[in-house]
């Protein structure tokens, strides 16, 4: 509660700074007050705390509460320069902290009405973001799509907790639980099931509902983007787990029809990228490719899906900063998201080239990088729930995903080089690069790290 | 409340979901922007119908606090939707939403 | 412990030569190389002959997956080990100073090196495949940044289809490690036991994973197409790398990991592997016969030799698995040997185009004496190092189907049909443009290639020296199927 | 004596390495006398052995070599009889054509290399034939297999040489095969390639057994590719491209013989196998008259006496397949004196002649050339068996066996000897008389000098008196040879159960048959060369038909290369080209192909318009509410 309480304050404040001339001080008022509320959040580890039968902060939601933030946390050193230059930074930062304040409610929800609450905070703080760059139309075709969609979706998902209402009597998840159990209205039920999973799906981009992901993320500022591949991702798959582990394990079968859309995601998204030339828009159909290995161990519900999903959707979140962040350092130098902007980077930057090989190694899932491990910790989940074949498709598709993100290694470290002239990197996006790749090396070769918690 | 409760509680699942699907066609087959975002409204307000007649069949407070909180969003979204609409009818000069497809492939 | 400071050496030279002054790169990862091999060849020289893994090292990684950081040395894995190290420094120093490398070269092979060192001492399965990745990560970039004119697809193509195979064997190394008993481990006497407890049917599909990974590595017919061109395009010393040691990790894998996990899916298929293999001896051979590029040829022949060698694991008999573990030294000197001799050539007249070359004997004799007999080594004349491998290897699979044997003893007919038609077209008759001013070996290269030739001729003379270090291990492999 | 024995092969090798690493930082002198005079010492050696051997066998332990669980194999020499027959013939005949060599090879720049290979053949044919197993006899056979492609192709620059040497690597590697399977197929049956488990468990096996015989089978492949017999001989023509006197040593007097050496050691195994024996007396006589017949044509000299080795390998194997082994090892015995003798001569006409090799040139050398001549004389007689030469004894020995064991190979035989007769004397005809035929002025023939010409005398001797340690019982003699190695054939020869051969008066008979059809051989020879002094025909000249296909060697090269090197290389372009680069290699492109097409293909429905967005949602919708609900 702590976190909620500390994460709106700051939100308010930031709200506020533009009128007390407080900008210069805000970032580094933000970036402490997200380590508060991740020292606040950490101590409830093991002391489960219930508000009111609304939110449950068990360890579950700590863990993904404390890994939002240090997202959110290396997100704002990567943002900070992107929103300096616009007038409107305090707003902003209020409406990412406003967000933010949706993430930790979506991973720590125990009532529908609160995941909803979460949803539509994060959501619509998300797109006014996403649109937040006016004078780019395609920043405001993105933020457009994604609230037409996102709106659209959001009917589906009310219908659907209406419909388990119906049926239970409550928002309660440990009621809906049991009143599950005993209910004859399967049909029902079921219904409201399968439209929650539609909601849900459509906020962590599984296909058939993946289609304003590419659009979106591409159209958006980097940094926003950013956001939405690390933070809203997390917070969608923690609040998808928890809603499906919690209440739907015995009710109705809709494990087979995510089985579906997890292969169709699958696929979808790494082979659309397979020929896209802007490193942004193939991040963006990586980012949906990686929806559908987080899928995975929500298809093969048990005992080890949420550790996996939680390490899943930290190394990626780690990953793709590093690589949205030399996107964004790159294409403001050379004015390009392609590819092809990155020619030559190994000569000129080696160091860059470095992190951005490993962050396409990790996310490509190549030992020793963090994000190998979370594929196989995903691929363990299922294959001990007895998803084999499931795994071999995703195993053909992560075949494909090599396929593009070496093409990203081969145009830094083979092409010639356009200009030899090394890109100047700020001291903080440096600070937010070395961390980021320590991480997904340090996660890679000890998950133990991260692991034990959940 | 009894009146409510007259009504058989099909009937009004039965109807919050045609007013939903009306709601959906609207959104599939109107090229306004405006309009298609009334068409979400009529969407959330069939789900807030039905809300209401669970909340009323189960005797329970809850489904009713939730419409507030429905409608509540609702507002939100749209105000932020209109706010973004009015962005991009300065770029574009135009409502309609097949103006919106420089994203793509 | 041992174990672990032979890879916690070579990390550490791997990290510092990135950091050495440039103009000692070479000096430095050279050096770091030798010390290495010192240090095993005396792991070697005091390595007890046992059936027994020696040195064991076993800290725990990922406990609550049952995750070991488990290494050992075991017969098998030591002349592997020496195998690596002995060929490192030498690939090492065979880079020419006329075409100077930068320091991340040397360290990419010495990291290199550390991961293929790994893969042969892992005693954990998940620590295998990890390590068997990696080892793939520093070639990769061997060959994207220093290959030949159509590097980014080759070896790209020649990337996915290794990380293809590897994945499948993932997936088979996860479903072995779920039927260990509970607090599952990636142990490797666990899955073991795991492996031989599943049904016939389960072990042979397993198999079959396992086979993509190792049988892409090594490659077999008709896993190979990407070699040929990875071969050919990549660098000398990734050529090397390669060939030397990396498509052992494939042969040892069969030895290690797969056959004695799944000796039910051994049976079942055997049959169908070894026919696969023998046919790939003979296709691979004979293609070789027509190959104008002689890095191309000597690529083909690697997969004939190699297929021999599968065979014989196959066959899966003392002979079979002896005969495999020294035509891997035999086969990976040799083939480091003839992989510089190309070099040699190339650098001096700029072609490897068989037909431009001829009468290098005129003009340098040390050069065709050398090749000379790492080519007698290569088509496997007694007291020369291939040939008792390749007798052992013929006589295993002879042993086990006698029409199989006889047609893989075909290998000694094409192989000397090949050799003989390179070495004559290269080194002999008379000289062409191309070699008209070709220089003999200098003190490099010398210093590169007699260790090799005395290797070729010590492992023909004295094969018992390092058949006697595998036995028991094989032995014991042997008997607990 | 016998740890002195085991250094016997290791003098060579020592020379070998020696003249090899140094080079030609060795004086030429220098070089040849290191070279000769290893060979001279393990000559000693050899003669020691052979003196003391008295009939028991030893063995020498020298070193492990490679050990898998029960298999086996070490360096263990055996000293018996018939291994120093073979010492004898090896380090003796051997040290001749070494001495010989200094003076032929004298003005060659590559001279020191010449006598390290020399030496590095001896070492590989001792280790042959004291090797005390299958494998180890296996290096040796190799061994000599190699030093023959490097001394073939001595002369490297020329690109025919070259490929002779090849050719003759290959084939020998084709016969080398089937040997190595029978070794293998030995240790499956006997558990052990050692002659000394081998045998005596051998003796165990019933007359005609499946595995014994497809084991002799398989050896025998390996001495047909060795000895040169049909179908693997036409490279031992080719391979007179190297010098002179290793056409002498390796591919007459000695390596050509392992065959005959393998398979006589194996007599107990072949006298199991009837069938086998068949086989090789079929294979050896038939390559006795197939071979003597494109000899009757040949105009190379070194080619004719090439032909007329075959030939004579053919008789060695007939003589071994109508079991008569003893017979066979005198005639290896008497053949390496005669044959070197021959071509050494032809060696010394060719040396004299300035490399002139064809007798069409040739001529009247009698008087030029008279050491030569008469050598080369006394070597005919030898090889075309008139006696008393050595030539007479060993062929008809082994012509009485055959006569005993089927009238038709004797038949045959006696037609080769024939032919043998009628070509060796065209040959001498054509070369040392009548008148010069080639260009005078140009060269200036003269005869060799001392040091070749003194081994040609010794080897006159030898062949003259060699054949009396053979003189069969029914002449009068004691057939020392044949009891010297009667405890290596006794247990093969038991096995046999001969039918007591035909009595002495109709071996006598048979012998008046032979040496009356040879004499009219060379009489006819003699009329057609001396009296009406023919000449062969030009080349290109047209030939009459049979002629024509002796002459081309019955097109047999070219039958190979059409049936078999053409369609190799053209498998080897369909499997690369087609196979490999657009099957294999094609169904793995066509995955990245289909990837990126059908990446293209979904890039097209990302059309970016919202509604479709939102139809395909509601599509999602509708089929995941219909395939769950109804």
């Amino acid at each position: 509660m702590n976190t909620l309480l500390i994460l709106s304050a700051l939100g308010v404040i930031a709200l506020f700074a533009e009128i007390f001339r407080f900008r210069k001080g805000l970032f580094p008022l933000i970036l402490l007050g997200l380590a508060a509320a991740f020292i606040f959040t950490a101590n409830q580890y093991n002391h489960p705390h219930v508000f009111f039968g609304m939110m449950n902060f068990d360890n579950y939601a700590v863990i993904f509460s404390c890994s939002i933030l240090v997202i959110a946390f290396l997100w704002f050193m990567m943002a900070k320069n992107y929103f300096l230059q616009e007038t409107s930074v305090t707003d902003h930062f209020s409406l990412i902290l406003f967000s933010l304040v949706g993430a930790v409610v979506m991973v720590s929800f125990s009532n529908l009405t609160m995941l909803f609450l979460g949803i539509e905070i994060l959501s619509v703080s998300v797109y006014v973001l996403a649109a937040s760059d006016k004078s780019n139309v395609m920043s405001n075709e993105s933020g457009f799509k994604y609230f037409l969609m996102g709106s659209f979706a959001t009917g589906f998902l009310l219908f659907g907790i209406t419909l388990i209402y119906g049926v239970t009597g409550s928002f309660d998840l440990a009621t809906i639980h049991t009143q599950l159990t005993t209910t004859n209205e399967k049909g029902l039920v079921l219904a409201g099931i399968l439209l929650l999973l539609v909601g849900l799906s459509f906020k962590s981009s599984l296909a058939p509902f993946h289609f304003w992901a590419p659009d979106v993320y591409e159209g958006a500022p980097t940094t926003v983007t950013t956001y939405m591949a690390t933070v809203v991702k997390t917070a969608a798959f923690a609040a998808f787990f928890r809603l499906f582990s919690t209440c739907f394990t015995a009710a109705g079968n809709w494990s087979d029809i995510l089985w579906w859309m997890v292969v169709l995601t699958l696929f979808i998204g790494n082979v659309s990228a397979v020929r896209q030339k802007s490193l942004k828009r193939l991040l963006a159909y990586s980012s949906v490719a990686h929806a559908g290995y987080i899928a995975i161990a929500i298809v093969s519900m048990s005992a080890t899906s949420a550790s996996a999903i939680f390490y899943y959707t930290l190394t990626y979140s780690i990953s793709s900063i590093t690589a949205f962040t030399i996107l964004f350092i790159v294409s403001r130098y050379k004015g390009s998201k392609d590819i092809s902007a990155f020619e030559g980077m190994s000569k000129a930057n080696p160091l860059l080239a470095f992190a951005m090989t490993v962050a396409m190694l990790s996310l490509a899932g190549i030992p020793p990088t963090a994000g190998f491990f979370a594929k196989y910790y995903v691929f363990l989940t299922a294959i001990n729930h007895g998803n084999t074949l499931l795994v071999l498709l995703a195993v053909i598709a992560a075949l494909i995903g090599i396929y593009y993100y070496f093409r990203v290694i081969i145009a830094m470290y083979f092409k010639p080089e356009q200009q030899l002239v090394p890109i100047q990197v700020g001291p903080l996006h440096r600070t937010v690069l070395i961390i980021t790749t320590v991480l997904t090396l340090l996660l890679g070769l000890f998950p133990n790290l991260v692991l034990g918690w959940i | 409340m009894t009146d409510l409760k007259a009504i058989p509680l099909d009937w009004y699942i039965l109807l919050s979901s045609i007013l939903f699907c009306i709601g959906i066609m609207g959104v599939l087959f109107r090229r306004n922007a405006i309009i298609i975002f009334m068409s979400i409204e009529l969407m959330l307000n069939a789900v807030n119908l039905l809300l209401v007649a669970f909340s009323a069949y189960h005797n329970d407070a809850a489904g009713q606090v939730f419409v507030f909180f429905t409608m509540a969003v609702a507002a939100a979204e749209i105000a932020v939707g209109l706010a973004i609409l009015i962005v991009v009818y300065r770029n574009t000069k135009s409502t309609d939403i097949d103006v919106l497809n420089r994203l793509k492939g | 412990m041992e174990t672990i400071a032979l890879l916690l050496i070579l990390f550490a030279f791997a990290v510092m030569g990135l950091f050495v002054p440039i103009r000692y790169g070479n000096r430095f990862a050279f050096i770091s190389s030798l010390i290495v091999f010192a240090y095993s060849l005396y792991l070697f020289l005091t390595f007890p002959i046992s059936a027994e893994y020696q040195y064991v090292a076993d800290y725990s990684w990922v406990q609550s997956l049952g995750i070991h950081f488990k290494v050992g040395i075991d017969g098998i894995s030591i002349l592997l080990v020496m195998l690596t190290t002995f060929l490192t420094p030498l690939i090492i120093f065979s880079v020419r100073k006329s075409e100077p490398r930068p320091r991340a070269f040397y360290s990419l092979i010495l990291f290199m090196e550390m991961a293929l060192i790994g893969v042969f001492v892992s005693m954990d399965g998940f620590l295998f495949y990890i390590f068997w990745e990696i080892a793939l990560i520093p070639i990769y970039f061997i060959c994207l940044l220093w290959g030949g004119k159509d590097r980014v697809k080759i070896t790209l193509k020649f990337f996915i289809y290794t990380i293809a195979g590897s994945l499948f064997m993932l997936v088979a190394l996860i479903y072995l490690y779920l039927h260990t008993p509970a607090q599952h481990s990636f142990d490797i006497s666990a899955l073991y036991a795991a492996g031989k407890s599943l049904d016939p049917h389960a072990q042979s599909i397993l198999f079959w994973f396992f086979f993509l990974a190792f049988g892409i590595k090594m490659p077999v017919f008709p896993l190979h197409t990407w070699q040929p061109d990875t071969y050919t395009d990549a660098p000398t010393q990734g050529t090397m790398m390669l060939s030397g040691i990396m498509l052992k990790m494939g042969i040892y894998g069969l030895i290690r990991w797969m056959i004695p996990m799944l000796p039910q899916g051994l049976a079942q298929n055997a049959e169908c592997m070894l026919w696969l293999a023998v046919a790939g001896i003979i296709y691979a051979g004979i293609i070789a016969f027509t190959q104008k590029d002689m890095k191309r040829l000597f690529a083909y022949s690697s997969i004939a030799h190699v297929g021999l060698i599968a065979a014989g694991i196959f066959a899966f008999n003392g002979q079979g698995l002896q005969g495999g573990i020294i035509q891997m030294l035999s086969h990976g000197i040799n083939v480091v040997g003839l992989f510089f001799i190309i070099d040699i050539i190339q650098s001096r007249t700029g072609t490897r185009n068989i037909p431009s070359l001829g009468g290098i004997r005129l003009k340098a004799p040390y050069l065709a004496t050398v090749f000379a007999i790492i080519m007698l080594g290569a088509i496997a004349l007694p007291l020369t190092d291939g040939f008792p491998g390749e007798f052992l290897l013929i006589s295993g699979v002879f042993k086990f189907n006698n029409i199989a044997g006889a047609v893989a003893g075909f290998t000694i007919i094409i192989g000397a049909v090949y050799m003989l038609r390179t070495y004559q077209n290269s080194m002999l008759g008379e000289t062409s443009v191309e070699t008209d001013n070709f220089t003999d070996l200098t003190m490099t290269e010398k210093t590169v290639l007699i260790p090799i030739v005395i290797m070729v001729i010590l492992i023909g003379v004295w094969p018992n020296l390092f058949l006697k270090v595998s036995e028991p291990a094989i032995m014991k492999l042997l008997s607990g199927i | 004596m016998n740890q002195y024995a085991a250094l016997i092969p290791f003098f060579p090798l020592a020379g070998f390495v020696i003249i090899g690493l140094m080079n030609t930082k060795l004086p030429k002198n220098v070089a040849a006398i290191l070279a000769c005079g290893m060979l001279l010492i393990s000559f000693c050696l050899s003669l020691g052995v052979f003196m003391n051997i008295s009939g028991q066998s030893n063995e020498v332990q020298l070193a492990p070599w490679i050990s898998v669980g029960s298999f086996s194999a070490s360096f263990t020499f055996l000293l018996d009889p018939l291994s120093s027959i073979f010492l004898m013939i090896i380090t003796g005949v051997g040290f001749l054509i070494h001495v010989y060599s200094v003076g032929y090879m004298h003005d060659d720049e590559k001279h020191n290399i010449f006598f390290a290979y020399l030496n590095l053949f001896v070492f590989f044919m001792l280790i042959l034939v004291l090797a005390s197993s299958y494998l180890l006899m296996f290096v040796g056979w190799e061994g000599v297999g190699l030093c023959s492609y490097l001394l073939i192709g001595f002369w490297f620059k020329n690109k025919s040489y070259n490929d002779a040497a090849k050719k003759a690597f290959v084939m020998n590697r084709i016969g080398d095969l089937g040997f190595l399977l029978g070794i293998i197929l030995l240790f499956i049956t006997f558990g052990s390639s050692d002659y000394h488990i081998i045998f005596p468990k051998a003796q165990g096996f019933m007359s005609g057994d499946g595995m014994i015989t497809a084991i002799t089978l398989l050896l025998f492949v390996g001495a047909i590719g060795k000895s040169a017999q049909i179908p693997l001989y036409t490279w031992l023509p080719d391979a007179m491209a190297g010098p002179t006197p290793v056409s002498a040593l390796i591919h007459a007097a000695t390596m050509v013989t392992a065959g005959i050496y393998m398979v006589a050691r194996s007599g107990i195994l072949y006298a199991l196998a009837p069938v086998s024996m068949f086989v090789v007396a079929l294979i050896g006589v038939v390559t006795a008259v197939f071979a003597a017949s494109i000899a009757l044509t040949q105009n190379d000299i070194k080619k004719v006496l090439a032909y007329s080795t075959v030939s004579q390998l053919g008789y060695m194997f007939l003589g071994l397949g109508v079991g008569a082994f003893s017979a066979s090892v005198f005639h290896v015995m008497t053949h390496a004196f005669f044959k070197a003798l021959l071509f050494l001569g032809a060696g010394s006409v060719i040396h004299g002649l300035a490399g002139e090799q064809d007798i069409r040139n040739m001529g009247g050398l009698r008087k030029k050339l008279p050491i030569t001549f008469l050598t080369f004389l006394v070597a005919t007689f030898a090889i075309a068996g008139i006696p008393p030469f050595s030539g007479f004894f060993s062929k008809d020995e082994i012509l009485a066996h055959a006569f005993t064991s089927n009238k038709l190979f004797w038949v045959l035989g006696v037609i080769g000897s024939m032919m043998t007769a009628f070509y060796m004397f065209r040959l001498l005809f054509l070369t040392f008389y009548g008148t010069y035929r080639g260009n005078e002025h140009k060269v200036h023939a003269h005869e060799s000098p001392k040091v070749m010409t003194i081994p040609l005398i010794i080897l006159a001797i030898l062949s003259t008196i060699g054949g009396f340690v053979g003189v069969p019982e029914s002449l009068g003699g004691s057939s020392q040879i044949s009891h010297f190695l009667d405890p290596v054939f006794k247990p093969a020869q038991d096995k046999m159960m001969l039918l007591e051969g035909s009595s002495s008066v109709s071996e006598v008979a048979l012998m008046g048959i032979t040496v009356a059809v040879v004499l009219a051989s060379i009489l006819l020879a003699w009329y057609l060369y001396i009296s009406r002094k023919r000449v062969p025909a030009a080349e290109g000249a047209r030939l009459p038909a049979l002629q024509n296909l002796s002459y081309h060697k019955y097109y047999i090269d070219e039958i190979y290369t059409a049936l078999i090197t053409k369609p190799l290389d053209k498998l080897s372009e369909f499997f690369k080209n087609i196979v490999d680069n657009k099957l294999i290699d094609g169904i793995v492109n066509l995955s990245g192909k289909a990837t990126e097409a059908v990446s293209d293909l979904m890039r097209f429905v990302q059309t970016g318009n919202v509604d479709f967005y939102l139809l395909a949602m509601v599509i999602g919708i509708a089929c995941i509410l219909f395939f769950k609900l109804m």
